[in-house]
């Protein structure tokens, strides 16, 4: 390069100054966490999100989770039949649905297998607890969860609907 | 010291001295953790640095000191506990020795000795024993290593460090600090006297010598291998913890903070500006307010040096310890002696 | 690149053994140190056994199993989803980068191919998750050395290929993107353009760490001719990657194998040092992460419009048989040996880690070496503990 | 291996099925139950094979590589500590993981994994029938 050769100890020493300038006038790069929050993105895996009715408790999410954390229990009802007179229909009612955020890995396997779409991904990741054992979010709190999840971002150019 | 115009007694100018040392001490050093260490560090690092501990974090400190006065401070069992004791006081101590020397103001001296550098100097390798002690109290491997770098690194920079004061002893004609102070602003740079004579003009390669044994003896990161983070945890401070730590790091940046007053005493004229300014022409005829605005020149000449420590300190990795020691052994001594000779020379020329 | 003169070479083997030699005179009784598996300088839990003679090494002996989790006991209990979940966790920081050579291996056994877009999107988060791993290993090598600025530099800018990760895949670190004939989704709107700045940001840290760390002398007098290993060597303990690149060796997976992938869709220039040393090893990593931006680049103006999944049954049983596929992972070659038995999970796979072979060169490589060096060539092989243990 | 699909495949009365612990021989195609294979690569050429080798049911020993390509010797470790192959010529067979103490090859099939032991498998609970339906009661 046309420059003289700066002696690369005092190029090291003018790139920390640099630095230090940029960030004593433009500010530093790290966010303040309690005050300023960063927003994960829209596919950020932060939480499961359980929507109640889709539920049949077809056990198949129990099944393919890897780490043995999710755990339902259910009963058969009969439900008021669809049409006037039908007759009433055989219906799983969910009894309890909990997942222990303890032992979860993340891995999506649940959500991504579920063939009635009862789960959903969150980017919610503030609920971390004191007490380990409330990480086992029952049925109720994983409805909580469902006001918080996106809708899903639409695709880049050129990818085609499955 | 009667300058309150009121007779204070021997033992009220002995509590007056000790609390001006702990002041000279422990402001210097408070400032420089807050202003180097935990803001410009960050501001190097595009980070903001601790923000939450009162505005800009500037409690931040008083956070530190209060966490670790209440760790508990833990004496290795197999450690040979007397000494492991003792040892973070041998260095604090060799940092409050060396303030005594330095002085402020025209009357704003703790102690004018005539030999003010030689004990100065003879002081400063005082710590060596401190960490060295340390090192092998503790009882373990990781600090014995750091003890013994720390020993073969500080006395191989005692020497460039020594010779350097020695090219500025003998343009200054005097080891009295204050002599030496007067002669940087008395002086004039052919016959222009309106920048006093700081000996940094003069004396340039003995600066820079200075300025790198000083890096050295605080072990700063080029010269960091005693307390080399990656390789031996922590050098000799691996098994302190609690309050001996914290005297430990008190003691790093108060005796950065003190090396750096020695050193714009030597190099930038000390506490007094170029006499010029005020017309003054001996050390008498200086004004009572100098006492006051002396210790605030001392002060910011010290950040001024510290801020190139600290510089050096963030942007630098390290060196291997015989590659330290042949640098300072094979370059800097016999430059320190060129230095000296050449400054024998023209003085006796001129 | 200046070339270590034979001259050199044979100086710094000529003083080891000189102080060798020196050492056996006075009989200094020895002290075994324990850079222990808690140690700051092993990236994870490797503990070095070596014992010194004064500051310099004797003998050196690591002694692994610290993080040792059986992954390969666990596959067997597993379907082939939950294995790509569980095996993006060997090297955990560039994760995308393990899950790719275990789909292809059952993609091979099935004689199915993921379609073109999925391909290139593939070898895309591939590289983002090598520039990922490497810019970090940049940053940690000055912490090794000393330096504490290029740290922090390194994180902030790695932040941004995470998030570009996270954006894509949903995972910073675990991605679990991957799925036997293609992707899980395709890329969310926006995400090219953006990758494209990323990519702009890491080409400036990559020139800001060569200015802060490999143009200072002091760097360079602590890396150049410090733990050399010679090519023939290199090649007898297996290393891979740029340890084997840095020695003069002129072996790059993604350009000497047809794969599944679209490596050779792009031109990028294979970097290789002569030296062989610990400087030559970092250098050879720099220009990497400067080829992966540029594969990147190129890679984001040819992703072909079309679906991101082939026609795949939803529960998968793998075909009998057995299949061995391995891709330039970040840390060097890695491999999996995947034995399918017809069932729903696979029935043996043998995991060929990088860091295992880079690792063992270890004992050879420090022996006769000072203290402050071991950190130096460890940091200069690179190796992440996930990897090595499995 | 509980099978993680289709709900009717396994009934929750039954007791849980066995895994096979029954060797089945040469999956990957050899003879006998163990069989060793090494993958060497030219890195000039680009040309890597996979060598396989039987290795004798009763006396699970086979030479070791390691004068040759210093790299096996690791793996020679490992293969022996997780699978008890003896390698003869090897300069230092220690257990490469496990610690020195530990009896038993965790890689063989017969080799219990106790994680999966000890915790109920929470898929083998099933929506139990209608309660007026049958009388025998599940839950």
């Amino acid at each position: 390069m046309a420059k003289p050769k700066v002696p690369g100890v005092f190029k090291g020493m003018g790139i920390t100054l640099g630095i230090f300038a940029r960030t004593v006038t433009k500010g530093a790069n790290t966010v303040q966490y309690p005050r300023e929050k960063e927003t994960p993105p829209v596919r950020a895996r932060g939480v499961i999100a359980l929507h109640q009715d889709n539920c049949t408790s077809c056990m198949l999410c129990v099944r393919s989770c890897p780490d043995w954390c999710i755990y339902i229990e259910g009963h058969k009802q009969l439900a008021p039949p669809r049409r006037a007179g039908g007759k009433p229909r055989q219906v799983n009612h969910l009894d309890r649905f909990d997942i222990d955020y303890a032992l979860c890995m993340y891995c999506g396997i649940c959500v991504e297998v579920c063939p009635f779409d009862a789960l959903f991904w969150s980017p919610e990741f503030e609920y971390s607890e004191p007490r380990i054992a409330d990480l086992l979010h029952d049925k109720s709190k994983l409805s909580e969860w469902m006001e918080t999840v996106p809708e899903a971002p639409e695709l880049e150019t050129g990818a085609q609907k499955k | 010291m009667s300058m309150l115009a009121v007779e204070i007694p021997y033992w009220g100018q002995s509590l007056l001295r000790v609390l001006g040392g702990l002041a000279a001490v422990l402001l210097p050093a408070g400032a420089i953790v807050y202003l180097f260490l935990f803001k410009m560090m960050s501001f190097m690092q595009s980070r903001l640095g601790p923000m939450e501990a009162g505005p800009f974090g500037s409690l931040q400190l008083v956070a530190e000191v209060g966490k670790w006065m209440q760790k508990e401070d833990l004496v290795p069992e197999a450690a040979d506990k007397r000494i492991f004791k003792m040892a973070p006081l041998v260095v604090l101590l060799s940092t409050f020795l060396l303030v005594a020397v330095v002085p402020f103001g025209p009357d704003a001296w703790f102690t004018n000795f005539s030999v003010g550098v030689f004990y100065g100097l003879a002081v400063a390798s005082v710590s060596v024993l401190g960490i060295l002690i340390a090192g092998w109290a503790s009882a373990n491997k990781y600090s014995l290593l750091g003890g013994l770098r720390a020993a073969g690194q500080l006395i191989a920079y005692e020497l460039p460090m020594v010779l350097a004061t020695l090219g500025v002893v003998i343009q200054a004609e005097s080891m009295n600090l204050q002599d030496i102070v007067v002669a940087q602003n008395t002086g004039e740079i052919f016959g222009f006297g309106g920048l006093g004579n700081p000996f940094i003009l003069t004396q340039i390669i003995g600066f820079l010598i200075f300025m790198i044994a000083v890096q050295a003896e605080l072990s700063q990161t080029p010269f960091d291998m005693p307390i080399a983070e990656s390789e031996l945890v922590s050098g000799y401070m691996t098994e302190y913890s609690g309050f001996r730590f914290l005297i430990f790091f008190i003691a790093e940046f108060a005796t950065a903070g003190v090396f750096a007053m020695i050193a714009s005493v030597l190099f930038l004229g000390g506490w007094g500006v170029p006499f010029e300014w005020f017309s003054w022409d001996t050390i008498d005829s200086v004004d009572d307010w100098m006492n006051v605005a002396g210790p605030l020149i001392m002060f910011t000449k010290m950040l001024a040096l510290t801020f190139i420590i600290m510089w050096v300190r963030f942007s630098f990795p390290r060196f291997r310890e015989d590659q330290l020691q042949t640098f300072a052994w094979k370059i800097l001594i016999p430059l320190a002696l060129a230095n000296t000779a050449i400054t024998a020379i023209l003085k006796v020329a001129f | 690149m200046t070339v270590l003169s034979d001259r050199q070479q044979l100086s710094y083997i000529a003083s080891q053994a000189a102080d060798a030699r020196l050492n056996v005179e006075l009989e200094t009784e020895g002290m075994t140190l324990n850079i222990g598996p808690q140690h700051p300088a092993t990236h994870g839990t490797l503990r070095i056994i070596c014992r010194l003679d004064g500051e310099q090494v004797v003998w050196a002996e690591p002694s692994c199993g610290y993080m040792h989790r059986g992954y390969e006991k666990l596959t067997e209990v597993r379907t082939f989803p939950q294995v790509t979940a569980l095996v993006n966790r060997i090297d955990w920081l560039g994760s995308f980068a393990n899950e790719v050579p275990f789909i292809l291996a059952a993609e091979k056994l099935m004689e199915i191919e993921a379609p073109p877009r999925a391909q290139v999107i593939r070898t895309i988060l591939f590289e983002l998750s090598r520039i990922a791993n490497v810019s970090l290993f940049l940053g940690d090598l000055g912490v090794q050395m000393g330096a504490i600025t290029p740290v922090f530099l390194a994180f902030r800018d790695r932040e941004y290929v995470l998030n570009l990760i996270e954006g894509a895949t949903g995972g910073r670190f675990h991605p679990n993107f991957d799925r036997i004939g293609g992707l899980k989704d395709d890329l969310p709107k926006g995400w090219i353009d953006e990758t494209r700045q990323t990519v702009i940001k890491l080409r400036e840290f990559c020139d800001t760490i060569e200015d802060l760390l490999f143009g200072n002398e002091i760097f360079q007098s602590r890396t150049r001719g410090i733990g050399i290993i010679p090519a023939d060597i290199a090649k007898d303990y297996g290393l891979s990657g740029a340890n084997l690149r840095a020695s003069g060796v002129d072996y790059d997976l993604r350009r000497d194998q047809e794969i599944a992938m679209s490596w050779d869709k792009v031109d990028f220039k294979v970097w290789t040092h002569p030296d062989g040393d610990s400087f030559a090893r970092c250098w050879v990593r720099l220009q990497e992460t400067r080829e992966s931006c540029k594969i990147v680049e190129q890679l984001l103006d040819q992703i072909p419009a079309g679906p991101v999944m082939t026609k795949v049954p939803r529960i998968i049983k793998v075909p009998e048989g057995e299949a061995y596929v391995s891709t330039e992972n970040p840390l060097g070659e890695m491999g999996y040996y995947v034995v399918s038995k017809g069932d729903l999970g696979p029935f043996r796979v043998k995991i060929r880690s990088a860091s295992f072979n880079n690792i063992s060169i270890v004992p050879w490589a420090l022996k006769g070496v000072y203290v402050p060096d071991i950190i130096t060539i460890l940091a200069s092989l690179y190796f992440i503990l996930g990897d090595i243990d499995r | 291996m509980p099978s993680p699909y289709g709900k009717g495949e396994d009934d929750p009365t039954a007791d849980p099925v066995e895994p096979d612990t029954e060797i089945v021989q040469g999956v990957a195609g050899g003879e006998t139950r163990l069989q060793v294979f090494a993958r060497v690569k030219d890195l000039d050429r680009h040309v890597g094979i996979t060598i396989k080798a039987d290795v004798a049911d009763d006396q699970p020993v086979i030479d070791s590589w390691s004068d040759v390509y210093v790299g096996a010797n690791w793996h020679e470790r490992e293969c022996h500590e997780m699978f008890g192959i003896g390698f003869n010529g090897h300069p230092d067979l220690r257990n490469m993981y496990l610690p020195t103490d530990f009896e038993g090859f965790p890689l063989r099939k017969d080799f219990p994994l106790l994680a999966r032991m000890v915790k109920p498998w929470p898929g083998i609970v099933d929506v139990e029938q209608m309660p007026a339906d049958d009388d025998e009661d599940t839950k």
